[in-house]
């Protein structure tokens, strides 16, 4: 049974990986597990210079979901590759790099210097928080921001390039595409979705930024929708999130059409859930009689 | 150095049996959980992160040790049931005998000292102190004095601390000790110190953070945070720290990370 | 206290109504209590002709939501003036029929037909239901859409006209001012989310329809977001709905600019709940010492 | 009229309170509930609605009212626990003397005749039969024939119906009865009828329907169908009809209303 993948040329050793933002660097997981097992580890929001992030509180509850609007609190790039990316060698795994700015050259400051360290496995470019002002959604929100990105970003990458899409649009396919056409090597969807929670007592919003961002089980139909319609339109592998919490979900997006998913909230639920996601897609695929775990993204019936 | 640190680094999710799970006062019930890893690795100050079965909740409950039965390797945690609260209600609900997912133990510890220590809590902060004032009569053989805040005459945990320590009682509505808080307790009975550990709500611990700065002592205080994943991961939990923070890189600590328990210098409440 | 709130010109005894499609014309829901004590009853979607709607399984559960792809089966106006209307006149409370089609020449065929009826208080016109092909949500989802059916609608209707707004969207709040600049006397929102679920084991779509639209608590988050959106942009009444499953929620709504509210896939957990909704407004109100049920979307402090 | 149709108009949905609830075979669990209202009003073939406590889970879960006990005021459902479904694995948490949500009895009874009656049931389609024979015989005091298919010799409720008919078993695996298919036994027993009532999956009814239509009897089957609101609401739950159907104004009839007993020539399977 042959569960690796082969994204935009780097190979994992099973379609697994965490969500941006949820997983930290890894370090704090790996009193739980040996982290080394997952496909990939993806690490929270690197931005050029230091971000503080905004006010308390930044996350709250909802009914099967999360909202954060945690702004891409970050020590910066340097202090990144110094500490988590040091960390990070020690790790047997592929590493992906979340990166994030409010403008193109502030990007670009990331890209370039997370591309001559050899413990970088490929770049992924949030163009989909929506909880910073600038940059962050913007970008990912219309076709002209989403070219415009990607080309400078792959001008100057020595690594594989991800995007990552925000669902807050009409056509989720369109953008795909668009960031396929500028050569974007892979995709990763969805990032979070535009929401808000108003606390009656107060009757004030609950979050101090207003608004966050929603994820969780709560928005994984409508996730899988959004794989669904990106992955017919693009010939790019897509790496999927949004509310995976065990085996069962992440092959319904493997099914919907992505070669690889992250997990996210789910982490946050219980600890070691994607050592039991990487498990369960296994049994999954003894269960089907599939040898190969590219045959589940092919294997949708329609 | 006149504070020994201790951290506990070995940590484990399971489910672990619970043995009790009773209210002892209005809305305050106190669970014992039978779990020998955290038990064992726990240090006083530290918290667990209790997991609903309820599907639709997401997010772990973090609560303070308050106290630690090492013979048995049972963890006691005193939590209040949120009016509105709903995940602390299903709590409630949790018979004993049946499972609860759990992780721990998390964050740092109250450093301990041979000084004379004097123990503030307000409400759902007192429990996180009954496992200090244990240790410290364990480790210092010293009796710590202890201020307690209740906000009427139904108390909880008093007659265990009174076994460890010189106890004063301040409540709201005056029906039990003093009429007021903490603050009054101390200055009423002349509570003297020369390091202060305290866990309550914010505004007591601006007060406390006041009267240290005032009376130059040492003084740790336990944090509360609206929290993600309660591990470190996810950067919800932080409070606002005067210097760059060696674990965030910037001006913010991780109230389950770097906290819950900081000398109040460090933070800004 | 006053629970009593005007919409649009009608006179709501409080500001609780049904989410159409959920609550049938009411019919099934007065066997367990006095459907009269809500602020008004909108019904399932009625169009020119019968239609028969979607093949089976129409409906499938997901974390705190409810997918659906009942594609607007129902009888045809005619039908419906006969037999439920007919009922309704016993209803002593407010009557908004929910319309829908595939062409404007539908739409219109409806509008003019429940003109003329005398037990019909509003129409709200459905341009946002994502499991029929044409029609249905592609009005709703451009600006110039939504003002080709308002303009439409408002110069045949001679009941006042809610247009109800699809979240599909990048910016609802565009759609909302395109839609009060036709014209429309009130919106309501949010219809359902465009979303999937594919079935692991048989590796087919779960509904037959393949999407279908998501509801339910899962995506309130989002719909307080839109509402709060909207409702700062336009000055007509809001009447929200997404997930509301006690008075909280309808609060919540209230809080972020909404001056009714409508209660949909709750009907399935608790026959009751609208009672209960409308109960729990007024114990809000009482514990916020509010004398006036519009004192609460004008509360929020922000 | 050869068939006697009642309709209850009662409704109500409350907090019942569970008396049993225990396995009767692999995965296979019966549950009392203390509904009197239910009770009094439930004729055999109506269903009624489960809500669970899970707020993840928003719909109801649809099961036949297997049996009534007047005298009592309870009712029973016989459920399978789904391999994957995880609605009905938490109904088997729900423990006798707590409570339920429930609300009944909706949609169509067995219309009764004083006919030579077959009844045929497959699965968890066996259970909404138990009352209809009891109520067979306590009106017209005729003993029907029954045949009841099962995957293998882990049955149920087999001893109950074999005090009020004839009993014929099939099983998949041939380890009790006939091996085979309902309509096996049926042949190999000939068991003659002139009216026949149905519940189990799809093919089987689909073979009833052959037999009725060819033998020119009687035959009503009651359907499963995916629902909603599980009260006539929402029309999730509908089957094809040969005719425009009275309760819709179009070719479909709502399992919930109009079912979930039709006369088989009225549906198409
Ligand atoms: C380090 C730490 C230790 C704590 N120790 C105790 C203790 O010993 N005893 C005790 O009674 N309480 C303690 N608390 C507070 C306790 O975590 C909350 O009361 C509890 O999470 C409320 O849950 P709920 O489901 O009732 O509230 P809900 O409102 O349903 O919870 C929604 C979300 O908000 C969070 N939340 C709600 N209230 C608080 C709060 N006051 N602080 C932090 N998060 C909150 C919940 O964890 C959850 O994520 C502690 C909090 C922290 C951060
Ligand atoms: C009128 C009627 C009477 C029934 N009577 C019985 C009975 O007496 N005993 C019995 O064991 N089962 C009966 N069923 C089937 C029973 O409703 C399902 O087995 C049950 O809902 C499965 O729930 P779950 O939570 O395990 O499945 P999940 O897969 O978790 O449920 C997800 C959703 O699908 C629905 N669903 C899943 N399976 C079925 C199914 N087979 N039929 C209808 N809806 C389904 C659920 O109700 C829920 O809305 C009846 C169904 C109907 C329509
Ligand atoms: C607390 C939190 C922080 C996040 N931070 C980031 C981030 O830094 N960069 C990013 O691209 N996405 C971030 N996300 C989005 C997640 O990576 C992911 O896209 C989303 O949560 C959906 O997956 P889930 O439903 O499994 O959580 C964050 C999400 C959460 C909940
Ligand atoms: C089964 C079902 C049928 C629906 N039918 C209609 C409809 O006919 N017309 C319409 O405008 N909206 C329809 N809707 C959408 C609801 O009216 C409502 O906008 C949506 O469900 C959000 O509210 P809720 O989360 O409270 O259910 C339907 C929803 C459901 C679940
Ligand atoms: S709660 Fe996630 S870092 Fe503290
Ligand atoms: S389930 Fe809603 S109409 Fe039958």
């Amino acid at each position: 049974m042959n569960m690796s993948v082969n994204i935009a040329g780097v190979e994992w050793k099973n379609p697994v990986t965490t969500a941006s933002g949820t997983f930290g660097s890894g370090r704090e997981f790996a009193d739980f597990f040996d982290i080394s097992e997952l496909g990939a580890i993806t690490t929270k929001g690197v931005s050029s210079k230091p971000w503080e992030g905004n006010p308390v509180p930044r996350i709250a509850e909802t009914s099967s979901g999360v909202l954060n609007s945690i702004g891409l609190q970050n020590g910066g790039v340097d202090r990144f590759i110094e500490k988590d990316l040091a960390y990070l060698k020690t790790v047997d795994t592929n590493v992906i790099v979340n990166v994030c700015g409010h403008t193109v050259p502030e990007y670009l400051e990331v890209v370039e210097k997370l591309s001559d360290e050899e413990a970088v496995d490929m770049l992924e470019i949030n163009v989909s928080c929506p909880n910073i002002s600038e940059g962050g959604m913007a970008f990912g929100t219309t076709t002209e921001g989403i070219t415009e990105i990607t080309k400078a970003v792959k001008e100057k990458s020595k690594k594989p390039v991800i995007l990552k899409l925000s669902p807050n649009v009409a056509d989720i396919s369109e953008i795909g595409k668009a960031a396929e056409a500028a050569g974007a090597d892979a995709l990763s969807m969805v990032n979070t979705f535009l929401a808000t929670f108003i606390d009656i007592r107060s009757r004030k919003f609950f979050l101090a930024n207003k608004t966050g961002g929603l994820s969780g089980p709560a928005i994984k139909p409508i996730a899988v929708r959004m794989v669904y319609e990106t992955a017919k339109a693009v010939d790019i592998p897509i790496i999927a999130m949004g509310g995976i919490m065990s085996g069962a979900e992440a092959v319904e997006f493997m099914l919907a059409g992505a070669s690889a998913v992250a997990v996210g909230v789910a982490n946050f639920r219980y600890p070691k859930v994607t050592r039991q996601v990487i498990r369960e897609i296994g049994e999954y695929m003894e269960e089907q009689g599939f040898e190969d775990v590219s045959e589940i993204t092919k294997g949708l019936i329609e | 150095m006149d504070a020994i640190s201790l951290l506990g680094s070995q940590k484990d999710c399971f489910s672990a049996i619970i043995k009790r799970n009773e209210p002892i006062a209005e809305n305050i019930f106190e669970m014992w959980i039978e779990a020998p890893v955290i038990a064992m690795s726990a240090y006083c100050g530290q918290f667990v992160n209790i997991y609903l079965r309820n599907q639709a909740k997401i997010l772990p409950r973090p609560f303070a040790i308050c106290s630690i039965d090492h013979s048995k390797g049972w963890i006691r945690v005193v939590y209040r049931v949120g009016k509105h609260g709903t995940g602390t209600r299903e709590i409630t609900y949790m018979y004993p005998g049946t499972r609860v997912n759990i992780t721990g133990p998390h964050g740092t510890t109250f450093p301990m000292s041979h000084k004379k220590c004097l123990l503030i809590g307000g409400g759902v902060g007192i429990p996180p102190l009954l496992q200090l004032a244990v240790s410290l009569v364990d480790v210092f053989g010293k009796r710590p004095d202890i201020v307690l805040g209740y906000r009427n005459d139904d108390t909880f945990l008093v007659d265990e601390f009174e076994e460890l320590g010189t106890v004063h009682i301040a409540t709201e509505d005056g029906s039990r000790g003093i009429k007021g808080t903490v603050m009054d307790a101390i200055a009423q009975n002349r509570v003297g110190a020369e390091i202060i550990y305290a866990c309550g709500p914010v505004p007591m611990l601006k007060a406390v953070k006041e009267y240290a700065l005032e009376k130059d002592l040492t003084a740790y205080i336990s944090l509360e945070a609206r929290m993600g994943c309660g591990l470190g991961a996810c950067l919800s939990c932080v409070c606002k720290t005067s210097e760059v923070n060696k674990g965030t890189g910037v001006k913010n600590a991780r109230v389950c990370k770097e906290g819950p328990v900081f000398e109040v210098r460090e933070v800004e409440l």
